[in-house]
């Protein structure tokens, strides 16, 4: 097995969660590659949605943003963005969404708005965008984000979107159709939610991580599941398939657009 | 009554006044740059800018000062990171205070549908156990007449004129778009008057029954514009400047190099054609 | 999952069920008749029938006893007149009684989006100085929380069943539409289950990035089913046959002639095949 | 000039109401008539839209149905029907609405539903289509119905689109948008609210038809506008026009479609 970057495990461990079949709501960025790692090894039936309103897209390149002419070019179809939101993400059709976050607390809320007060936040973010509704409505979350205390910490500065609020049955209570984040791929490996308490708590660790790692990683408390799975490093398969990816991802990007003059 | 088609020139002093609620729609794909940059160099004020996502567009008209009022869901450089004058108004006030109406994409889509539909607010199942209805009066909720349900509410869009970019037009001004068409035909439906710029314009449209068309009667002006929607992209003509949007990020990241880089390419250039011609320059 | 691929006979012995809401839909265009006529002829009953135009194919399952319940809001032969079975329901509640649930083409089409976006109900600017609310308790008011006016307010349909008519789909199901839509699409994604007859399966669908097409994902089961529209059409295909429309006036105007025809050319036919080489053969 | 029918005459008279680049939300059978016929004489840039969702469309024979191949064939786009109702007719895009019915009182209100009581129906039509949308959103109305006591009636039986209600300003004060039936084109000519009243009167006579005619055939005291115009019989052109387009029609509805087996 070749050394891999802590990235390049994330993308992995998120991608093996997915089963083939499965509808998934995905966002730019580690995600993205996720799901088409996803669907370039063990799930080639997967079915990819980005909220720019392209179904079933098969792009070979990964694209820079939620809309580049790859993921329509490549698409079933693409659909106006309101139809994506309503007729698929609302009506419960989607399996799987996929997010990231500038902070998440022990309950798996996260922010992506700002960090300080609203009025006077000490750094803007770019916002919600799709998240607070792939939150409510698709069956199961999964959320990539690197850990430290200052992205995994005790209290928001602000709730974009929700995952079990305060826990113990209130995202239910709150009438969330959705289930909720089942699980944060972060650096040293997966936290998930206690099936009463729904405080996330660590459930694998990457083979050579550590339980001392990952809570120091973290901002609150980290809690540690009777059982702790190791996750596999990425076999040459998956590592070859993702790297690949990634170098066409490189060089497309790179290549320079003729001026439209 | 057919669309005119006029220069952006006229198109935008025409179309676009001081104080005006203005939609540049598209999403990720045929953003109408062209259109953001002529308002820049027109020296427009006070504008309230609409878009789900402001990308470098808005990034570029809230440096410049047009803008009093931002509403959007999504305020980044997509895949690259922030909108360094977007954050530097909210966080600095600089160059003026801007004020937010924020909102999720679910909750802007739903906005833009109302608008379209000429009623007064959209309803979605969103907003659930997020902090966005405690700083936006903009986001209520109404009930259900039927099961007493508590839904998400969020009043009507429409702006007094969308701007959109599209592959062609035909010469009475029926408008076609293909590929990503995210919210913008909801915000141009949804507008008091639509302008469209469009990279051809041609003597029939592609027939297609189904496309995504605008019939000439619901557009007030097309305006030809090749390369309109550069840097972002029009399918079928040319792609996304990835690295273009990547470098925006250095520029735009200081105020000095910002605003040299848009006396420059905006300010100092007569229109789109010599501002692209000034970047394929650059380039060589 | 991908749709299965199920003949026709399986298709309904599968989905339809005595007691089930059933909406066969497509505006004028692409009715799917041929599921209707094999609903006949496995003698389903006590369905709650949706459809904005009941149309022939509903004259014939209302005629014929398969239905309890009517959700529609335009009820004539286009063109010709009357739907004499429906009317005979109506007024001499042969062969049994229907209930109706009656709103405008506007109130349906609201009903049918607010039950493809899982939203409780639906809103529209309508009904206004109608006598409709008073005989329809699911037509009700709902207060916009921004502005205080009052819309009109309709339940989402959801029906258990959703059945289309379309040219083609590939043969992982997914299915794509060409010409009249209605609200098709809507009633599609309402559905707990969607059925489509095709009239082709096809290796891949025609590319066309925006064109109407259902996911196959969406999409419960494909049944290939040349001629499935006739009398009504299918766009590219064969048209609409405006002459059997007239003549079904004479056909249906009385229970005799009804039932004698249905007897002979939907229950005494094995299949559609067999239904239309009866028409072709009675025609030569 | 040729001897024309009532029903040409009719239409021609309706026609010629329509302003060129107009846009007509059109129902079937002689408003379909009167639409395809300005389009063909004075009017060729007149946007038709045909509830089935066909836009802009130019059929070459007058449709049987409202959603015939033809009339998709020849539109400038097709819409999904939602779209027709709420983007273009509710949004008050629609400068002319053209009505049928089975039943109109002296306010223009109309019936489409039922003849006698709702629940135990003499007679049950065919219901409301697009009908009370049309009337409430549509700049203006044109109603085209042939006249007699049971279908200019004293009282309707049901009302299933609203005119101007009980008149003097009862329609405005409902918040309808629309500006309500500005013409009834009938078998002996025209009839239009009175500014005030909003009562429909006599305001025009086809010629060789007389007052006389016009009380006898409506079933409440017709009141007369003080100037009454004569509508000029059909022109030779316009009689062509029709004719050939309605030869056209019945041709290609007597065609015999092959059955597609």
């Amino acid at each position: 097995m070749n050394a891999c970057t802590r990235d390049e495990w994330m993308t992995v461990a998120a991608a093996r969660l997915l089963r083939d079949r499965c509808v998934c709501f995905v966002g730019i960025g580690l995600p993205s590659a996720a799901c088409n790692l996803a669907r370039l090894t063990h799930a080639p039936d997967i079915v990819l949605i980005y909220e720019s309103g392209t179904i079933g897209t098969r792009p070979d390149v990964l694209p820079l943003s939620i809309g580049d002419g790859e993921l329509a070019a490549t698409a079933a179809c693409v659909v106006p963005l309101p139809e994506v939101f309503s007729h698929y993400l609302q009506a419960g059709r989607v399996d799987v969404g996929f997010l990231g976050a500038a902070q998440i607390d022990r309950h798996g809320n996260i922010n992506s708005t700002v960090i300080g007060p609203y009025d006077a936040p000490k750094t803007r973010l770019p916002g919600a965008g799709g998240a607070p509704e792939i939150a409510l409505h698709a069956k199961q979350v999964f959320v990539m984000l690197k850990a430290s205390k200052r992205s995994f910490v005790e209290r928001l500065d602000f709730r974009t979107s929700a995952g079990y609020l305060d826990g113990h049955g209130a995202r239910a209570r709150s009438g969330a159709p959705g289930g909720g984040p089942r699980a944060v791929i972060t650096d040293f490996g997966m936290l998930a939610p206690h099936p009463q308490s729904e405080e996330l708590q660590l459930v694998a660790l990457f083979a050579g991580a550590s339980v001392e790692e990952a809570r120091a990683a973290v901002g609150w408390p980290l809690a540690v599941a009777d059982h702790i799975d190791t996750i596999a490093a990425p076999s040459a398969l998956e590592l070859d398939t993702l790297r690949a990816l990634n170098a066409r991802t490189r060089e497309a990007h790179a290549r320079p657009v003729r001026i439209p003059l | 009554m057919s669309a005119a088609i006029l220069s952006l020139a006229e198109a935008i002093e025409h179309y676009v006044a001081d104080g005006a609620s203005v939609a540049l729609e598209g999403f990720t794909h045929l953003i109408p740059f062209a259109a953001g940059h002529e308002i820049i160099r027109q020296r427009r004020r006070d504008l309230h800018l609409i878009r789900m996502t402001p990308d470098l567009v808005y990034d570029q008209m809230i440096g410049m000062g047009c803008a009093r009022k931002l509403t959007f869901s999504w305020g980044g450089n997509p895949g690259v990171g922030s909108l360094h004058r977007l954050r530097d108004a909210v966080e600095h006030q600089w160059p003026h205070p801007l004020e937010l109406d924020e909102h999720s994409h679910a909750g802007m889509a739903a906005a833009f549908c109302a608008g379209a539909a000429r009623l007064p607010f959209g309803m979605l199942r969103g907003y659930v156990g997020t902090d966005l209805p405690a700083h936006n009066p903009n986001i209520r909720r109404v009930e259900c007449p039927f099961t007493g349900e508590m839904l998400a509410a969020v009043p009507a869009l429409n702006p007094d004129v969308t701007i959109l970019h599209a592959q062609r037009a035909d010469r009475a001004g029926n408008v076609a778009i293909d590929g990503i068409v995210g919210a913008a035909r909801e915000a141009a439906l949804a507008a008091k008057t639509l302008v469209v710029t469009v990279e051809e314009i041609v003597d029939a449209l592609p027939p297609a029954m189904n496309a995504i068309v605008l019939p000439h009667w619901v557009v007030g002006a097309v305006v030809h514009c090749r390369g309109g929607a550069y840097p972002s992209y029009a399918q079928g003509h040319y792609a996304r400047d990835n690295a273009f949007y990547r470098h925006w990020d250095g520029i735009a990241r200081e105020r000095g190099t910002f605003l040299g880089w848009m006396e420059e390419h905006v300010l100092g250039t007569r229109d789109h054609r010599a501002f692209l011609a000034g970047l394929q320059q650059e380039a060589a």
